[in-house]
């Protein structure tokens, strides 16, 4: 790893500009050409829906290529509740898109499970499985605001370098690209999270 | 009443029996554009023939019922919102209506015709973006939904100056509702009626005399009346099948029997029903949005003996339903005198209604499936709540 | 009985008179660019709870005085409260506690505004922010009392009528207290029933 | 210099040809007419994806794509970076080499069938005696290409795609190349050339394009509708039918192999365009004498870009058909009305000039159209409803 | 519209072996209920559907009930204790057996225009005996919320064609919506205290132990 | 030899040799239609070029389809694990070579060899409709007839068996 | 465009009018393969694939896929192949005749209204055999 | 400069493929490619003397290939169509199998 990272510092002093600018460009196609999964879950969807719609337009930002195939799509916005019984499908369909991908939180049940999370078939978060990009508190959030978090994904793309210790999961050879599914066990998911993803605040958990 | 006798409960079968190889098993949904959110239907192909088809539901389960009885009564209305999505303020009212009935409160008249004109505005968008849904799933590339928000986006800009909020409102309470009429909205309210009624001109030149959509839509997922009776169907689609039952005209709820309006019925019980049922509907929901907002009374939006904080309805238990747009939505209370209720239970519209998805489904092809199930109006949050 | 393909014709028709029309007219070319442009928030928009202080101390002026109702009420539960031990001077003059800590997890929050409706004391109310997405899921959703605070000026801007009408309100009532004390100079707690009056 | 710029590629190209050996030319000769065929058309193709989400945008009233660059014109170059550095995923169960060669053969008869269009006078790559059957013969071989991108995959839905696919092609082959015959009927000619060339005659201001009479406007609206169905666009998209088998054929592909098969898709529209315009929009031929100054080429550009928005269009308002009814539409009204058609355009050739053969043509025409028309509703029922109301 | 008596009247004439009985209601709705026996419960629902008079033909909704204790059904009479019930609901496991489960089912004639007729049957207690005669045979629209109740009560209906969960995973155990369930506690982290749960904090085994007396055993087999 | 066409040739037999050796019966199709696509460049390289582009259109856009079909229709892609070379094997090998060997033999024994030239004939679209008409006309509507009764008899050979199933 | 005649190439004839063919097919499949050859380059040296075994797993709207794809097919779509592949026999016999359609005999118009006649019966036959009907 | 014989051999060559394939695959879609590929070996041989032939405007060896082709098409439909049906009945396509079921 040190090594490779040396001789990427190299790489990089000898071919500076050129990297530089192939990086912007990189970076520049990808976060201009979001293609979202179709792929809405409860109410969050439909202001997804109307966000795409003409009043919002997301297509604006040339996304609104909504790719019903995992394959051909580059972002899942995770849009409302995710059960118990449908967060196995949706790490699954996490799994089978292709790299780059990103994930949008959509709305207080995607986070935290929102005004659901006491029921017991309702996930706590898809960031208990899923390394989420970008969270959108609200429930359901105004399509504004997804137009919001997708501008803050945006920025958060462009800011990804493409070589270097600080380059993204995704370039990364190690880096995992897909994440244990949780099974449907007796009572409930197993595991309740997973511990490569989900890394809680200690502090939060002593209060 | 012969024929409801001869329907002959089906056995279960394993899906999974089929195998052989000849006939393709096939999971459509719980991901899929046009299952209407997480919806899955396990279905048994013979080329592109439906033999077998079998709903799994409980992907959006999201214990509703559950969450409502740990909770104060007060405390369940923003969850109503999140039953059937598109129609919060059915839902409210739906809620609203049985829990003054447990509890023996009365609306003042202004709240109801207030309740009655959300309530219709609610079932035109609703109706609307149906009919969009619908489109897309038989492969329009989004024009009419795009048309069907677009007039969406105004009765929703409605709802968001009336209650605070575009999807959730969270407006009714028991004893009527939760704040007046802001100024200037009945004039804009009429506004919208008025483009409504152009839109619909419109919307149905783009529609309804196309012969694609009458060729994917008539003879297509036919329920007989007598069959959709028994399976206790009710909206739109028990009035497509020539059922006349509209729990408006049964029931006189709020103050339903003020309104001339017309309970339109089909006679083929098809898909193409169905869609031209709920144009009709939304037309005799503008008859009524016009008189309502004409003959708005004045005076207070809540019962003054309704209390927020502290309600505790006497022990019992009630039954209240309202012609929701999807159909009759109901909810049955018991109360044991506690601020919480003992048992919340939802009777939701789209779950029943698609008891007949298999019967309505079995023969067609796979793309018949798809309009199928779009027609009859299904909202996750409701099904499975 | 209409021709074979009339009704695409006519279909076709329409989406063309849509088309041209979006070049001509308001009415058929709804897009708000977003980020450029915005709708304007609306009487009564709401999206998630703020405390409101008077004043410029946002911490000293907050008119909490965490009597907890608003946590008890909240259906999804993420309002968090601790009660100070000591007590301070509200606007009425009286003697009240307030927060000690004052959390919201808005990654939960369903934008009921229930916490708003029930509050006695006109602290807390309604924002109209929408644009809150952030990366950091801990740190940036879960709000905390310094977060939450929003002065009473900024309300006003908001939600002038309601600001209005709640400006009455307290008005009223702290000219009624301000009258009972000068009566009876005994303090009278105002502080409100909890809900469920055992 | 109006022929000047009518011809300005031929001579530049002659230009450019001067210089070579002549062994070499005619290889130079074939690389000079190919590679401009290879920028120009996947260049709009770039162009009318743009076009197509802002003109469907334009449809539902909302602006589509205008935040990357001026006017939202970069969007497709930012669509192909991000389709270039997106991972390759070949499904476990697949076959990974016909996986991989599905889209690559598609582009390539995608591309093939230019060979034989006409894009202005003196502009073609190769002027074949039997042009129109090589139009059709080598774009047969993308039923293979979709069919083997749909069983390669071994996925249920791409499987569906491409037997959908295959049906649909097959079904809608006939009518295509029945409607291109009665214009070879007239002209005797299977060379595109010559066909353009028979439409260059102009009677005052209207031209001698075969869609101004009868038999050709039939012909042109038959072929439109097949070449619709061949190149899979809406309302004929069942192969790729989002909203019932997700994504069809191509459901399994990322990555850049999905981007050509969108790009097969769009040069397979232009193509079928450009041969409707050869065969029955007068090719490169100015649409009146007086716009004769307008280039060659231009004028077959500005045509396709008509018949794209027509396409466009349609996408932006119908619905899709489905499987069965899509087969019998082919199978009972186009496969007949193409039969007619030719019949109703010997006759036209038969026939002496004057207002019979018009009347002939066109009875000849609207009879068997009105009765095929009609029984379609009929057979199947169809018919606009009436519906009773309770008080 | 006929007065319950007058249909109880009918019921007992048509069926004189049925066990049918009026429950009250203080709501002031007053939607007073008809409480059926287990074993006359098919019979008399198709007699209520097919009579020319009632016709109630269509059965708008079934609830499912978890009557813990066994004084609170007799007509809704507060019981003192009720509103402890749900204060620790794991403690109350020892007497839960006594209660019973229950399902109502809301009729109306679509014929007539009238209803609603409220139907219960109630199984013999909460644990053991959970059997009811399923009224699907008779009223497709109980199929699916039948369905539900099985899965969220654990009730099970006999006749039913396709008794399986509704809407929770196959392999799940546990009936949710009894009164006594105890959520599985996957609460690992809350920023804020939501509810009573992470109070209830206890080690996860604690609580799996919970669920597995109350009622883990599939009632099916 | 030129170069076209030991490539087609080379491209043609190995091809034709896949087709009838490929594990998977659709790769074996696959390889059909190459080697037939082959055929109709060799056909185009003798100028016969309606016959190639005939070639290809009836081969590749329907043959190529129908066995296509057939193939997915009959599950023949899944095939039983290839036995080992039984005798009728290698008797039919044994066969197909001395075929080879006898059909080469009388090749190059034949007259043929002479590496004359003659010059290129036309073979117009004209031609060969003139010809069509007038002499061949017989054999084209017998054609014809074959083919409308070939339509008949496979149609209904594949209808009838589906209707007793 | 005309191919010159010492070509150097040493086709045949012919061969030089399917030069600008050839140089198109291959030219294309430079199209095709090249850009997959870039992003091949470019998860080589930036962005490595992943292969998985969800990732590579069938795609069936998120479930696991059960049963294989490749599935026995309907027989409807084979009668339909059967069709199309007399018809298009029959259609290319029709090119030629069409060629020479402005200057043919009664009697050479009369042969080919009757292959036409053929053409239609076959049609008319299925129509009526409710082969065209899709089940 | 290809002399006939290249083209002879050529299609000899493909004809004893096909009937090799003929020979030793024992399924029946395999057996009929078989004989697809040596009919259109033959093609190549009508269009070959038609090139070097005497009297190529004759046309005669194209027009030949024409029929054939023709005759192929219906050959492989009922060819094909069979397959299918013996395949309903016996559900093999398995020459040896086909026999051994036939009853």
């Amino acid at each position: 790893m040190e090594v490779t990272d040396q001789e990427l510092k190299i790489d990089l002093q000898k071919q500076g500009v050129l990297m530089t600018s192939l990086n912007e460009l990189y970076n520049w196609g990808r976060k201009n050409s979001v293609w979202p999964l179709q792929f809405g879950l409860a109410c969050c969807a439909i202001e997804m829906i109307a966000a795409s719609m003409a009043r919002y337009d997301l297509a604006r930002f040339g996304a609104e290529v909504f790719r019903p195939s995992p394959r051909q799509a580059d972002l899942m916005i995770v849009a409302g509740t995710v059960t118990k019984k449908m967060a196995p499908q949706v790490v699954r369909l996490y799994n089978q898109m292709a790299e780059p991908k990103y994930v949008i939180a959509m709305g207080a049940c995607a986070i935290s499970g929102g005004p659901f999370k006491q029921g017991y078939n309702v996930l706590k978060g898809i960031d208990r499985y899923l390394p989420v990009d970008v969270h959108i508190p609200g429930c359901p959030p105004r399509p504004e605001a997804l137009l919001h978090a997708f501008m803050t994904l945006q920025n958060k793309i462009a800011s990804q370098p493409l070589t270097g210790p600080a380059r993204p999961r995704h370039l990364r050879a190690g880096a995992p690209s897909e994440f244990s599914v949780p099974q449907c066990g007796p009572h409930g998911l197993v595991p309740p999270s997973n511990p490569a993803v989900w890394r809680p605040p200690t502090a939060a958990q002593a209060g | 009443m012969s024929a409801i006798l001869e329907t002959p409960v089906r056995a279960f079968e394993s899906v999974s029996g089929a195998g052989a190889g000849e006939m393709l098993e096939l999971a459509i949904g719980p991901h899929h554009p046009s299952t209407h959110g997480v919806f899955r239907m396990d279905v048994v192909l013979d080329g592109e023939r439906v033999r077998r088809l079998k709903p799994v539901f409980g992907y959006l389960h999201r214990n509703h019922e559950k969450i409502a009885e740990g909770q104060s009564y007060l405390s369940s209305m923003p969850y109503t919102d999140r039953l059937d999505y598109f129609c919060s303020l059915t839902n409210n009212w739906a809620y609203a209506l049985t829990v003054e009935k447990l509890a023996g409160l009365q609306v003042p008249e202004r709240a109801e015709y207030i309740r009655v004109i959300t309530a219709e505005l609610t079932r035109v968008q609703n109706h609307l973006c149906l009919i969009g849904f619908l489109l897309q799933d038989m492969g329009a590339s989004g024009t009419p939904l795009m048309y069907a928000f677009r007039e969406r986006e105004k009765i929703l800009d409605l709802f968001e100056s009336l209650t605070g909020a575009r999807m959730m409102c969270n407006y009714m309470r028991f004893g009527g509702c939760r704040v007046d009429l802001p100024t200037g909205w009945m004039e804009e309210a009429q506004q919208v009626v008025q483009g409504l009624a152009r839109f619909l001109d419109e919307f149905e030149a783009l529609l309804t005399g196309n012969e694609i959509l009458m060729a994917r839509t008539q003879h297509i997922g036919v329920l007989s009346s007598a069959a959709a009776v028994n399976a206790g169907v009710t909206g739109p689609m028990l009035r497509a099948s020539g059922v006349n039952y509209d729990v408006r005209k049964v029931d006189r709820y709020g103050v339903y029997d003020r309104f001339d309006f017309r309970i339109p019925l089909g006679d083929h019980g098809d898909t193409y029903d169905r869609y031209l049922i709920r144009v009709l509907e939304m037309r005799e929901s503008l008859k009524i949005l016009r008189v309502a907002l004409r003959d708005l009374p004045e005076g207070p939006v809540m019962d003054p003996k309704a209390r927020l904080r502290g309600f505790r309805p006497k022990a019992g238990e009630a039954y209240g339903r309202i012609e929701a747009p999807k159909g009759e939505l109901g909810f049955h209370l018991i109360s044991d005198g506690s601020p919480n209720p003992f048992r919340y239970r939802v009777r939701p519209p789209s779950l029943m209604n698609l008891t007949v998805l298999e019967e309505m489904c079995m023969g067609r092809m796979l793309a018949d499936v798809v309009v199928i199930l779009g027609s009859v109006d299904i909202v996750l949050g409701e099904v499975d709540r | 009985m209409s021709l074979l393909g009339g009704g695409i014709l006519k279909g076709m028709f329409e989406t063309a008179r849509n088309f041209f029309g979006s070049y001509v007219s308001a009415q058929r070319l709804t897009t708000v660019p977003y980020p450029e442009e915005r709708i304007p928030a609306k009487a009564n928009a709401r999206q998630f709870p703020f405390l409101v202080y008077d004043g410029d101390d946002s911490q000293a002026g907050l008119r909490c005085v965490a009597c907890q109702i608003c946590e008890k009420e909240c259906p999804p539960k993420c309002i968090s409260i601790i009660k100070s031990r000591d007590k301070r001077q509200d606007y009425k003059g009286q003697s009240q506690f307030y927060p000690a800590t004052f959390d919201i997890d808005i990654s939960v929050c369903m934008s009921c505004q229930i916490c708003a409706e029930v509050c006695p004391f006109e602290a807390i109310k309604m924002d109209v922010e929408y644009e809150l997405s952030t990366p950091d899921r801990f740190g940036g959703l879960w709000l905390h009392k310094a977060q939450l605070a929003r002065s009473s000026r900024y309300y006003r801007q908001i939600h002038p009528q309601a600001a209005a009408d709640s400006d009455g309100f307290m008005a009223a009532e702290s000219s009624k207290a301000r009258a009972r004390v000068g009566a009876s100079a005994a303090p009278v707690g105002l502080a409100p029933q909890p809900r469920h009056a055992e | 210099m109006i022929d000047a710029l009518d011809q300005i590629f031929v001579a530049a190209k002659h230009r450019l040809m001067e210089p070579v050996p002549s062994r070499w030319q005619p290889l130079v000769s074939a690389l000079l007419s190919i590679v401009p065929l290879l920028m120009v058309f996947p260049g709009l193709f770039a162009l009318t994806t743009l076009l197509e989400r802002k003109g469907l945008g334009r449809i539902q009233n909302r602006h589509g794509p205008n935040r990357v660059g001026p006017w939202g014109v970069l969007q497709p170059v930012a669509d192909g970076l991000k389709t270039l550095t997106k991972e390759n995923v070949v499904p476990r169960g697949a076959a990974p080499f016909i996986h991989f060669l599905a889209p690559v053969v598609l582009v390539i008869v995608s591309f093939l069938v230019y060979a034989v269009l006409p894009l202005g006078r003196n502009m073609v790559a190769v002027d074949l005696d039997a042009g129109v059957l090589f139009f059709f013969a080598v774009g047969t071989a993308a039923e293979l290409a979709v069919f083997m991108a749909g069983w390669a995959s071994r996925n249920k839905y791409s499987l569906l795609g491409a037997m959908r696919a295959i049906a649909q092609m097959i079904s809608y082959e006939i009518p295509l190349i029945l409607s291109a015959v009665t214009v070879v009927m007239v002209t005797g000619s299977l060379s595109t050339v010559r066909i353009v060339e028979a439409q260059a005659e102009y009677t005052g201001w209207i031209p001698h394009w075969f869609v101004m009479q009868p038999w050709g406007l039939a012909g042109f609206i038959l072929f439109l509708i097949s070449a619709t169905a061949e190149s899979n666009r809406s309302p004929f998209d069942l192969p790729e039918g989002e909203s019932e088998i997700i994504a069809g054929y191509y459901i399994e592909y990322s990555g850049f192999k999905f981007a050509l098969f969108f790009l097969a898709e769009y040069l397979g529209l232009f193509a079928v365009s450009g041969m409707a315009i050869t065969l029955f929009l007068g090719g490169w031929h100015a649409p009146a004498p007086w716009l004769e100054f307008i280039p060659s080429w231009a004028c077959f550009f500005v045509k396709l870009l008509a018949l794209i928005a027509l396409f466009i269009w349609g996408r932006g308002t119908l619905p899709r058909f489905r499987q069965d009814q899509l087969m019998e539409f082919s199978w009972k009204f186009m496969i007949p009305m193409a039969l007619v058609n030719l019949v109703s355009a010997a006759l036209w050739q038969l026939m002496d000039c004057g207002p019979e053969r018009w009347l002939v043509s066109f009875l000849l025409i609207a009879t068997p159209y009105l009765l095929l028309g009609r029984s379609l509703f009929e057979r199947n029922q169809f018919f606009k409803r009436t519906y009773r109301f309770a008080g | 519209m006929e007065t319950l008596e007058e249909i109880c009247f009918r019921i007992k004439t048509a069926l004189p072996a049925a066990r049918v009985e009026i429950i009250p209601n203080a709501s002031p709705c007053g939607q007073r209920s008809l409480l059926l026996g287990r074993e006359q419960g098919l019979a008399v629902a198709t007699f209520l559907r097919d009579d020319p008079q009632l016709r109630l033909d269509y059965c708008s909704n079934v609830t499912g009930v978890d009557w813990l204790e066994p004084s609170l059904p007799q007509g809704f009479v507060q019981s003192p204790s009720s509103a402890g019930l749900k204060k620790e609901a794991g403690e109350g496991l020892g007497e839960s057996g006594t209660g019973c489960l229950e399902a109502v089912y809301h009729l109306f004639s679509m014929a007539h225009k009238n209803g609603p007729v409220v139907l219960r049957l109630r199984t013999e207690n909460r644990l053991a005996a959970v059997r009811l005669p399923s009224l699907t045979p008779v009223w497709r629209s109980c199929e699916f919320q039948e369905r539900e109740i099985f899965d969220l009560f654990g009730i099970v209906f006999d006749g039913h064609p396709d008794l399986r969960r509704l809407l929770m995973w196959e392999g799940f155990q546990g009936f949710p919506m009894r009164r006594d369930y105890l959520v599985a506690d996957d609460f690992e982290c809350e920023p804020t205290p939501h509810g009573d749960v992470p109070k209830r904090m206890s080690p996860r085994q604690g609580c799996a132990e919970v669920i597995q007396k109350t009622a883990t055993a599939d009632p099916r087999v | 030899m030129s170069l076209p066409f030991v490539i087609l040739a080379l491209l043609t037999a190995a091809a034709a040799m896949g087709a009838m050796s490929l594990r998977p019966l659709v790769h074996c199709v696959l390889a059909l239609v190459v080697s037939l696509s082959g055929l109709a460049c060799l056909y185009l390289q003798l100028g016969a070029q309606f016959a190639g582009f005939a070639q290809l259109l009836v081969y590749i856009g329907a043959v190529g389809i129908l066995i296509v079909f057939a193939v997915l229709l009959t599950r023949g892609d899944a095939m039983p694990p290839r036995r080992s070379l039984v005798q009728g094997r290698v008797f039919g090998l044994g066969v197909a070579v001395s075929v080879l060997g006898v059909l080469v033999w009388a090749i190059s024994r034949s007259c043929l060899m002479s590496p004359t030239l003659p010059p290129a004939p036309v073979a117009t679209v004209e031609q060969i409709g003139d010809a069509l008409m007038t002499r061949f006309v017989l054999p084209l509507e017998l054609v014809g007839l074959l083919l409308t009764a070939a339509l008949m008899g496979s149609v209904m050979i594949a209808m009838q068996e589906g209707e007793d199933k | 465009m005309r191919a010159s005649d010492e070509a150097f190439f040493n086709f045949e004839t012919g061969v030089n009018t399917y030069l600008p063919v050839l140089v198109l097919f291959l030219c294309a499949a430079g199209f095709a393969l090249a850009p997959l050859g870039l992003a091949w380059l470019w998860a080589k040296r930036f962005s490595p694939t992943k292969p998985g075994p969800d990732k590579n797993a069938t795609y069936e709207c998120g479930l696991q896929s059960k049963w294989d794809a490749r599935i026995q097919f309907k027989s409807g779509y084979y009668i339909y192949a059967i069709l199309f592949l007399i018809f298009d026999v029959e259609t290319v016999f029709m090119l030629p005749f069409a060629v020479v359609f402005h200057r043919l005999s009664v009697g050479g118009c009369l042969a080919m209204l009757f292959f036409l006649f053929l053409f239609l019966e076959g049609l008319l036959w299925a129509w009526k055999k409710g082969v065209l009907t899709w089940k | 400069m290809t002399p006939l014989a290249g083209y002879l051999v050529l299609s000899s060559l493909i004809f004893t493929v096909g009937l090799a394939g003929v020979l030793t695959r024992r399924n029946a879609i395999l057996v009929l490619i078989g004989i697809e590929l040596m009919l259109n070996a033959a093609n190549l041989n009508f269009i070959a003397f038609w090139r070097f032939g005497a009297n190529p405007e004759a046309l005669t060896g194209i027009m030949f290939m024409i029929f054939a082709m023709g005759v192929a098409a219906a050959e492989a439909a009922v060819g094909l169509a069979v397959i299918i049906a013996v395949y309903r009945r016996c559900k093999t396509t398995n020459l040896d199998e086909m026999k051994l079921l036939k009853g």
